[in-house]
């Protein structure tokens, strides 16, 4: 095993668990902060991924480009699944957990079959985008371009967040959502108003992974389950409550997984991803940085 | 008589392979169109409407979706049995699912035939219903050992393998039978990458394949994954000599309008190649049948899907019975030449264990946007270029 | 004889701020014992430290003459140590009866013997009406009261009640004093943590003052609320007078 | 200013209080008082919009509140302290009190009552950075009221503000509650001290068993002799 | 007083002998092979939801990965039949008792966890261990097992066609796992679940061991559900780790509780009861299409059901609360 190798290694894998951490961050915001269980979130993923892809098929529109229009559709998308869906089930006065699970379960089986029925389940791919397939290589080192950028939205979104939730009243107010619904009321605060905008901006940030995904990933009506599990892994890796944690969580998964391969045979990488997890949790139960 | 014979076709219509389900079930829709009209092919029950051994009743062909899970494909077949009673069963795509469906016609005394099931182990289980009328992947491997031994007696350099296979079923075949041949044949394998199918990423993968720069890279892929490893590669700047694909996504348009401009050269086995339509126009013209229901042109899958309802059909109709014993009989006494089919094969005659072992793979190059037949060379309409753009 | 429960030099930190610091006191056989003092004293961290919820910094627990210091709570209530939480915890999903056998089943395995025990304890603090009722539905009072029960239920040799008897009518707490009285003649001894003086004063045989943490004076409740340091740390001037 | 007319709340169909009708004025300090259970907290909940009533209204200035959403009855001017706190419990003292000042996000000078806040309950100053839950029951009890006057409500309701609180700071509770009505706000208290609420009260009511049984003013309350008897303990 | 408590659960008992009775009748009048199957399936995971419901249910810890404990049921029995030839009816048990084994082993570490740390420590290891079967080689790996089927028989429990040996095998293991329950409803792990599952810390402070009553719910609800898995792999009779060990299938344990009740008695039969067949018949009939629209009728009716009926479709059967549930109101001032 060369040097060069494990720079490699490590690279692509700080790029990749960047991009991880982009896939997680609206779950970060909806699992994490709200503590809301969304089991679509691969689905979200999904339709992000459709939205880029239909938007350049049908307008020519660079991903890069259609990046705030998806996000805003997923915005929109997320909070009507709030409103329709999520909020009564949160409503359960035992078991809510189950019930999210249970409900969501159903919206990402829902949200697969209306795929399947309006997009076929062809494997779509955008063949060429200004990035797509385009790398940078330094002294032997490449560094696809999709996944620089997809890195570099990946930490404004973390930073916007960390900003978002430490910075403003509404993000306390989400927090305090979180803690107890019922009682916000007290201090004058909408819950429904404050979830509904806490799920359309989770939606929104899974919109912009999908936007930078379709560039290099390809889309059918199941490619969500590919990385809802690592997702969730991230969020809780880095720990409940925590927006940096769900960042460290996913240049973690990213680096253990581009590292396990140079130990085990690759079709165990996730078993590495895994075994970080519990080992991390045995020892820390609230994750890397986890408040709650 | 019977106006009506029920087939049931068993596919994936759900799930992460619903397009392949989907995709087949063009393809069994456009056999059995041929099979109940009347059109000018040389296609066995082609000229005639319907089953003419059966005063000429019509193929039904009722579909069920078995989400690629064995438990579930096991119901269905069960369920087409005795409910839909069908007098057979055509399937599956995955391998494993043909296990447990083939396992149920043999306990019903109801022929199954694997359209596009790859496994070797199938019909060696010793069942008296089970028919393949394809190639299964060791054939398939051998073919592509058979090209490198020739190349190599041009004087071309092929020493090194580097093996890239999922973790499932055919996956694990797959790379099995490529093993077993490197060793007995002299090639070294300098990688042998089992990676998980559906992967978010296969960055380290790649890594590995290009530190292993081997003469040619093998792999053994669905699509999702097919596109993933190209876009990779091409990321990471790993540019192979040679790609000899175990089919799978290598065969689908989905891979080659994602990333056909980066696999300009590759090659891929396969059991169908639409450039035969030089040699019998009404490949073409059934292709084209196919391409007007479903967008796509015949690949290697939906062509064996065709033909498996074709051999059944013409089983049923030589049986003279909906019986599935008769049928079953019927089936072990088929021979129907090669030039009777839309595949480059021999002929389609089943061994005592139900396998067709003249169905000759051929490999396939894709050039200029299109796939040409390279090998063997009695199919072959061009040379393979060699190494790779 | 020794006595039934005693503190040595609890000393109990949480990041930086000291809840506990060298506590030690005493609870004999048969007493009712109040701990009394100012909010944010350390009384109910006192409690957690005895009851076993979590293990002081420094410092040793002995209950009936053997050191428990190092038991997790659950086995501290098999001892006979039986505790209620200031911020009642019920099992809200369960009805009151069903939350009290789970406190019976600590003394037996029998259903039939824990229920009727549990009947029995639910019948002694006028729960009895609302066995079938969900514990979340209770209002607050009703579920201080069942903190009790459940308490009474696990059979201890040591109650420790924190805040129990708040929130009720001067006549309620006539009521809550008679039932703490009750509560001691079975034997059991008491050690309460309360606020109101009016039940304080008639009910306690000794009420020990904690303040910022420290045992500030204890002794009997109509001297200690003479103390001039209690009264400015925590009965105010009003109290000084007429108490 | 606040008028509850023959308000009827029901518990998955039991009937906690019915017909019951009281009214405060601005300025007024308003003592409920009642046993266990006669639905005190009830009549408070009505009030706040945390139980919807079953029959009558309830005004607010001239506003018909009754089956308004409870966070814009806070919005109109009414905090709520209910019994059991309902503190964020993970959330910091400090988060918690600026929770309270929601309603003003946009103003400069919006954390203004802070300081009223800190010079009532100088042990909240010293805890900002805790979380809630950590907090000892007193403390809990200081930070819900700290909460509620971060809202600047025109109408506080308290449910038995002195609960667990030390009988020192009870009487400074009273007092407060006074500076509060002196700063411009009506209190409505339910409280089982009716002795110490009497005092700084105007006027009280009492409820027995879900109805009004009594209600006049705080010396007139203090004078009946079954209230003596029953509540005063004297 | 505690005359109604117990009437309660002698008419539990009852209600369900008589609807163990009926369900034994049934294959005597519905004949149909593919209706049989259902019903087998909806026994076994109204089996495999009971089980799941008393860790997770009763004990409150929320497992998504007993696909693990199915699967190694259903490994152990293919395995020792296949290889060493030893009976599925001792590979049942040896599953039960390996998983059981397992299950306390993961809890040592796991049960400290909580909440979703927990859940997703579960779905995790499930997912591991399938990983590392699916490229083990002995065990088959991605290959699976193929249970050769010879003849009928008892002793192998292999039936070539009939469903009835296996209807009358998962309607005992659906009764076994509701008996379990029922009896340990009333015990005192019971109760100790119930307390650890509302509030652990003051369940440990009326001396309830918390960390061995998890332990106890993790071992019986494994050993069940793995006696499932055997029972699935002799069903099947072909394994392969993804259609034993699947992350779906901890889903669909859990799924029907949840439907029916989560910690409730009667909850995951009921679950099962309409799940199960709702699954099999959407795709059935649906499913052949290729357009989704079985996913959609699915998807769209769990949301429905699991919206309009939080609290599980039990609570449509609960009586209506009676006025004896008055609070007390001691009328002092009069
Ligand atoms: N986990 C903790 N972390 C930090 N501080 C804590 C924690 N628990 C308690 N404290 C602090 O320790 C002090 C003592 O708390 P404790 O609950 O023992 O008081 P108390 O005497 O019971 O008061 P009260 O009469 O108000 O209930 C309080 O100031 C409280 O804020
Ligand atoms: N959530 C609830 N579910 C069912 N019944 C309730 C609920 N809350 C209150 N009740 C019942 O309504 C009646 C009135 O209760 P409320 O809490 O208003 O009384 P209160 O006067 O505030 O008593 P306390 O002095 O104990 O606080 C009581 O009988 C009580 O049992
Ligand atoms: C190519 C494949 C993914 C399927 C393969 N033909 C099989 O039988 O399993
Ligand atoms: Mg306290
Ligand atoms: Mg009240």
């Amino acid at each position: 095993m060369t040097a060069e190798t494990i720079i490699q290694s490590l690279a692509s894998g700080l790029l990749m668990g960047l991009l991880y951490g982009l896939i997680a961050v609206g779950l970060a915001l909806i699992f994490g902060l709200m503590d809301v269980v969304n089991f679509a979130h691969g689905e979200f993923l999904m339709i992000a991924m459709y939205a880029s892809f239909f938007l350049f098929a049908y307008f020519a529109l660079d991903p890069l480009l259609s990046a705030p229009l998806v996000a805003a559709a997923l915005f929109v998308f997320g909070a009507v699944v709030y409103l329709l869906v999520v909020r009564f089930a949160v409503r359960a006065k035992a078991n809510t957990g189950m019930v999210q699970i249970f409900s969501t379960f159903g919206l990402a089986v829902l949200m697969r079959g209306v795929a399947q029925y309006f997009f076929t389940p062809d494997y779509r791919s955008i063949p060429h985008s200004w990035l797509g397939g385009k790398t940078i290589s330094i002294g032997g080192i490449y560094l696809p371009q999709p996944q620089l950028v997809g890195a570099l939205i990946a930490i404004a979104a973390f930073a916007g967040l960390y900003f978002f939730i430490h910075r403003t009243d509404f993000g306390r107010a989400l927090e305090a959502t979180r803690e107890d619904a019922g009682a916000v009321a007290l201090v004058g605060i909408d819950k429904n108003k404050v979830f509904a905008l806490g799920w359309g901006l989770g939606a929104a940030l899974v919109g912009l992974a999908g936007a930078v995904m379709s560039i290099f990933f390809y889309v059918f009506p199941d490619v969500g389950a590919s990385f809802a599990t690592i997702a969730y892994v991230t969020v809780a890796l880095g720990g409940f409550g925590s927006v940096f944690g769900a960042f460290a969580g996913g240049i973690v998964v990213g680096l253990v997984e581009a590292t396990t391969t140079l130990i085990l045979p690759p079709s165990l990488k996730t078993v590495g991803i895994y075994g970080v997890y519990l080992l991390v949790v045995f020892i820390r139960p609230r994750g890397l940085f986890g408040s709650i | 008589q019977t106006s009506e014979v029920k087939i049931g076709v068993i596919y994936p219509f759900s799930g992460a392979s619903a397009q392949i389900g989907v995709d087949a079930q063009r393809a069994f829709e456009t056999a059995a169109e041929i099979i109940n009209g009347k059109y000018d092919f040389d296609l066995p029950l082609a000229r005639t409407e319907g089953l003419p051994g059966l005063g000429g009743a019509k193929i039904k062909l009722v579909f069920a979706d078995h989400q690629a899970d064995p438990q579930k494909g096991r119901a269905e077949a069960e369920r087409l049995i005795t409910q839909e009673k069908v007098v057979a069963v055509i399937g599956s795509y995955q391998s494993a699912v043909a296990v447990t469906a083939s396992q149920i016609c043999e306990r019903y005394q109801i022929p199954y035939l694997s359209a596009d099931n790859s496994s070797p182990s199938l019909h060696r289980r010793g069942l008296k219903y089970y028919f393949r009328a394809a190639p299964h992947d060791e054939m398939f491997s051998q073919a592509m050992f058979d090209f490198f031994d020739a190349l190599k007696k041009k004087g071309t350099k092929i020493e090194t393998l580097a093996l890239f296979h999922e973790d499932t079923i055919f996956g694990t075949d797959s790379s099995n039978a490529q093993l077993k041949l490197a060793n007995e044949r002299g090639y070294k394998i300098v990688a042998d990458i089992k990676y998980r199918a559906n992967s978010p990423s296969l960055s380290a993968e790649v890594q590995q394949l290009k530190a292993a720069n081997a003469d040619v890279l093998m792999p053994s892929s669905y699509t999702t994954d097919g596109i993933l490893l190209v876009k990779t590669m091409a990321e990471l700047g790993y540019k192979p000599n040679a790609i000899v694909a175990q089919d799978a996504g290598f065969s689908e348009k989905a891979l080659y309008d994602a990333v056909g401009d980066k696999l300009e050269g590759v090659i891929s086995r396969g059991s169908f190649s639409l450039d035969l339509a030089a040699k019998r126009p009404m490949v073409g013209k059934i292709n084209d049948m196919f391409k007007a229901k479903s967008g796509k042109d015949f690949n290697d899958y939906s062509s064996r899907q065709f033909m498996g309802l074709i051999v059944m059909a013409d089983a049923i109709n030589r049986a003279k019975s909906t019986d599935g014993e008769k049928i079953r009989d019927a089936l072990a006494a088929t021979d129907m030449p090669g030039d009777q089919t839309i595949m480059p094969w021999k002929r389609v005659k089943f061994d005592e264990s139900g396998q067709n072992n003249d169905a000759d793979p051929v490999l396939l190059q894709y050039v200029g946007g299109k796939f040409v037949t390279i090998f063997p060379t009695q199919a072959a309409v061009a040379e393979a270029s060699w190494p790779m753009k | 004889m020794t006595a039934l429960l005693e503190t040595r030099n609890i000393t109990q930190r949480f990041s930086g701020l000291t809840a506990n610091s060298d506590v030690s006191i005493s609870v004999g056989r048969g007493e009712i014992v109040g701990l009394i003092g100012p909010n944010g004293a350390g009384k109910s961290t006192l409690f957690n430290l005895i009851a076993g919820a979590f293990k002081p910094t420094e410092g040793t627990i002995i209950f009936d003459g053997e050191d428990v210091t190092a038991l997790p709570a659950a086995e501290r209530c098999q001892r006979g140590i039986g505790r209620t939480f200031q911020v009642v915890k019920s099992f809200e999903s369960m009805t009151v009866i069903e939350n009290v056998i789970v406190g019976a089943l600590v003394r037996t395995t029998n259903m039939r013997d824990a229920r009727r025990k549990a009947h029995e304890v639910l019948a002694f603090c006028g729960l009895d009406a609302r066995a079938d009722v969900l514990a979340s539905d209770l209002v607050p009072s009703e579920k201080r009261r069942l903190e009790v029960a459940r308490g009474l239920a696990t059979e201890p040799k040591l109650l420790l009640l924190d805040e129990v008897l708040t929130g009720l009518t001067p006549v309620e707490s006539q009521k809550g004093v008679e039932l703490v009285r009750r509560v001691r003649d079975t034997g059991i001894t008491v050690l309460m943590v309360e606020h109101v003086m009016e039940i304080v004063m008639p009910l306690v045989d000794r009420a020990i003052v904690l303040d910022l943490g420290k045992v500030l004076i204890e002794g009997k409740p109509a001297d200690v609320v003479r103390d001039p340091k209690v009264i400015s740390a925590y009965l105010g001037d009003r109290h000084a007078v007429g108490a | 200013m606040l008028s509850v007319r023959d308000v009827t709340t029901a518990y998955q169909g039991l009937v906690a209080i019915s017909n019951v009708s009281i009214d405060v004025e601005k300025g007024e300090i308003v003592c409920v008082a009642g046993a266990n259970g006669a639905g005190k907290s009830t009549l408070l909940k009505s009030i706040a919009g945390a139980e919807r009533p079953r029959a009558g209204s309830v005004t607010f200035d001239g506003n018909r509140i009754d089956g308004m959403a409870q966070h814009l009855i806070t919005a109109k001017g009414i905090a709520y302290v209910p019994e059991n706190r309902r503190l964020f419990p993970r959330l910091s003292v400090r988060d918690n009190l600026r929770l309270g000042s929601y309603l003003y996000r946009s103003e400069p000078n919006r954390e203004e009552p802070l300081d009223f806040v800190f010079k009532l309950f100088p042990r909240l100053s010293e805890r900002l950075e805790q979380r809630a839950e950590t907090l000892s029951g007193g403390e809990q009890q200081m930070l819900a009221i700290g909460r509620a006057l971060m809202t600047r409500p025109r109408l506080l309701m308290l449910d038995e503000p002195s609960q667990g609180i030390m009988p020192k700071l009870v009487d400074e509770i009273f007092q407060a509650v006074k500076r509060i009505r002196d700063a411009g706000m009506t209190v409505l208290i339910v409280e089982q001290r009716m002795a110490e609420c009497l005092e700084i009260a105007d006027r009280a009511y009492i409820l027995q068993t879900g109805r009004v049984l009594m209600q006049g003013t705080s010396a007139e309350i203090s004078g009946n002799k079954d209230v003596r008897r029953a509540y005063l303990g004297l | 007083m505690d005359q109604a408590f117990i009437q309660r659960r002698r008419r539990d008992l009852v209600i369900a002998a008589f609807l163990a009775a009926i369900a034994a009748a049934v294959p005597l009048f519905v004949k149909d092979v593919y209706v049989q199957n259902i019903m087998v399936l909806t026994l076994m995971y109204a089996a495999l939801s009971q089980s799941w419901n008393i860790l997770s249910g009763y004990c409150g810890q929320i497992s998504l990965g007993h696909a693990l404990y199915f699967g190694l049921g259903a490994y152990t029995t293919a395995i020792l039949f296949t290889k060493f030839g030893v009976l599925p009816w001792f590979g049942m048990i040896a599953g039960g008792l390996i998983s059981a084994v397992i299950a306390m082993a993961l809890g040592y570490p796991c049960f400290r966890l909580g909440g979703h740390y927990f859940v997703i420590a579960t779905i995790v290891i499930a997912e591991i261990t399938l990983l590392l079967f699916q490229n083990w080689d002995w065990a088959g790996a991605a290959l699976g097992i193929d249970i050769p089927v010879r003849h009928d028989s008892w002793l192998t429990f292999q039936f070539t066609r009939s469903k009835l040996p296996y209807f009358y095998f998962a309607l005992t293991l659906a009764c076994v796992a509701w008996f379990v329950t029922w009896r340990l409803e009333d015990s005192k792990w019971g109760y100790w679940w119930r307390a650890v599952k509302d509030n652990p810390v003051a369940a440990e402070s009326l001396g309830v061991d918390v960390f061995n009553s998890k332990m106890g719910a993790a071992a019986v609800s494994a050993f069940l559900v793995a006696i499932g898995g055997s029972f699935y792999a002799q069903f099947v009779s072909y394994i392969d780790p993804e259609s034993v060990m699947g992350f779906q299938f901890s889903l669909l344990m859990a799924l029907p509780a949840v439907l029916g009740g989560i910690g409730t008695l009667w909850g995951p039969m009921l679950g099962a009861v309409i799940l199960i067949p709702l699954t099999e018949l959407t795709r059935s009939y649906i499913g052949g299409s290729g357009r989704g629209v079985d996913l959609i009728v699915y998807g769209g009716l769990i949301i429905a059901i699991s919206l309009a009926r939080p609290q599980g479709l039990v609570s449509l059967f609960s009586r209506k609360r009676k006025p004896a549930a008055q609070p007390v109101r001691e009328a002092v001032a009069s």
